[in-house]
């Protein structure tokens, strides 16, 4: 599964994009930053505040409990601020 | 079709409306929103826009669909911005075109709220003084005027 | 100071948006408003407008100082035709620059719901087919349109 | 007294304008319109429907109990369909 990040998470995660091969278990997007968390102290940084990190699962906005099974590219980022 | 376009390169907004109404003779109502970047009283040097490369094409594509649902429109382009902008130079552009004015003052209003807080783009400030720059937070005013389009249930998603 | 002109000729809406950001580097939002005369499905060879010399002018500049009081803007421009104008022809045009875009976008379309239903102009339609045609009709929806912008009592006048 | 008439008015009462010297006691915009009625077919036919006629005293608009003392110029006219 590939992740991706942008913005201050990118920064704090010290990467822009990563494959991973996920333990069981792991069922939704907040599944995925807890375990993320556990990683170093860059994730820990990143996601020190998991409600601030929005997550989108191939390229759709989604919420924390939105199952991953089958994802091909999740993102982390901070809230946009485009426009 | 909408014209969707997330580039580098400036734009120019007179070319584009004018390419939302040649050859109609419809479209009673042009509305043109131009984002620019400010200075902040000369405290910013710059603002550093990073994007979703896909998602964000994806994101506005969805957020146009949504407003060609809602209103009856001729005609809609969004450009969007990405790279180091300076003061002045402008960020993003929305042109809606349709028979009646307020449905193409609302469309407008709407993308720009929508583009706002779900285009994933992320802007970062360079200083003037050179000191190191920071994330420009999410607005919770951006929040309040999204919910203006929500009368009913808030959304699922988002 | 605004911009307000009562023309017969046409008039280039990029040319004036460009003039109101010229050297500001504060204005963060633009919205262009540009109405155009409608062909209503061929039935219309033009639209005469009738204005009233010398009170079109200060009507308009009263609307403007009432945005000017109740947005903060940067700038404002409205230019507004009279005469012969074909299907396809800019009719009115309003520019408006703030900081922040709901300021901006709030004030055009407020001057635009009170340049339909205060500014002395009066369309008078030409048929395409030859036949006589008449004066275009009030309508309670821009009366309606007028009425978002009240919010507490009705106004005295008008 | 100067008067000024527009659009379908204008094209009613078959003039553009008009100067004249008032009667006694027409002292607000109503009064003029209704004493303006009784000066010819054409004006009782502009004036037909006096709700729908508008008036503006010296270049702002106005009420129909508007008072027109002192008044240079006042204008009759449909209701505005500019923008």
């Amino acid at each position: 599964m590939r992740l991706v990040y942008f913005a201050w998470v990118r920064e704090r995660i010290g990467k822009s994009e990563e494959e991973v091969v996920l333990p069981e278990g792991i069922a939704t997007v907040a599944d995925l930053a807890g375990w993320l968390r556990t990683r170093g102290e860059e994730y820990a940084h990143a996601f020190e505040n998991p409600a601030v990190v929005r997550a989108a699962v191939d390229r759709h906005h989604v919420k924390p409990d939105a199952p991953i099974a089958g994802a091909r590219e999740i993102a982390f980022f901070p809230p946009m601020t485009g426009g | 079709m909408p014209t969707i376009r997330i580039q580098r390169e400036d734009f120019d907004a007179a070319t584009e409306a004018a390419a939302l109404t040649r050859g109609q003779t419809e479209v009673g109502a042009v509305v043109t929103f131009t984002g620019l970047c400010r200075a902040e009283a000369g405290r910013l040097a710059a603002l550093e826009l990073e994007h979703y490369p896909g998602m964000a094409e994806e994101e506005v594509a969805r957020v146009v669909a949504e407003a060609e649902a809602r209103w009856p429109l001729e005609g809609v382009t969004v450009i969007h911005r990405y790279g180091r902008i300076a003061p002045g130079e402008q960020i993003v552009l929305v042109v809606t075109a349709s028979t009646h004015r307020q449905a193409a003052f609302e469309a407008a209003s709407f993308l720009m709220d929508y583009l706002k807080t779900r285009a994933p783009f992320w802007k970062k400030e360079h200083h003037a003084d050179g000191s190191a720059g920071e994330w420009v937070a999410a607005k919770d005013a951006d929040d309040e005027a999204l919910a203006r389009w929500q009368p009913s249930a808030p959304r699922a998603a988002e």
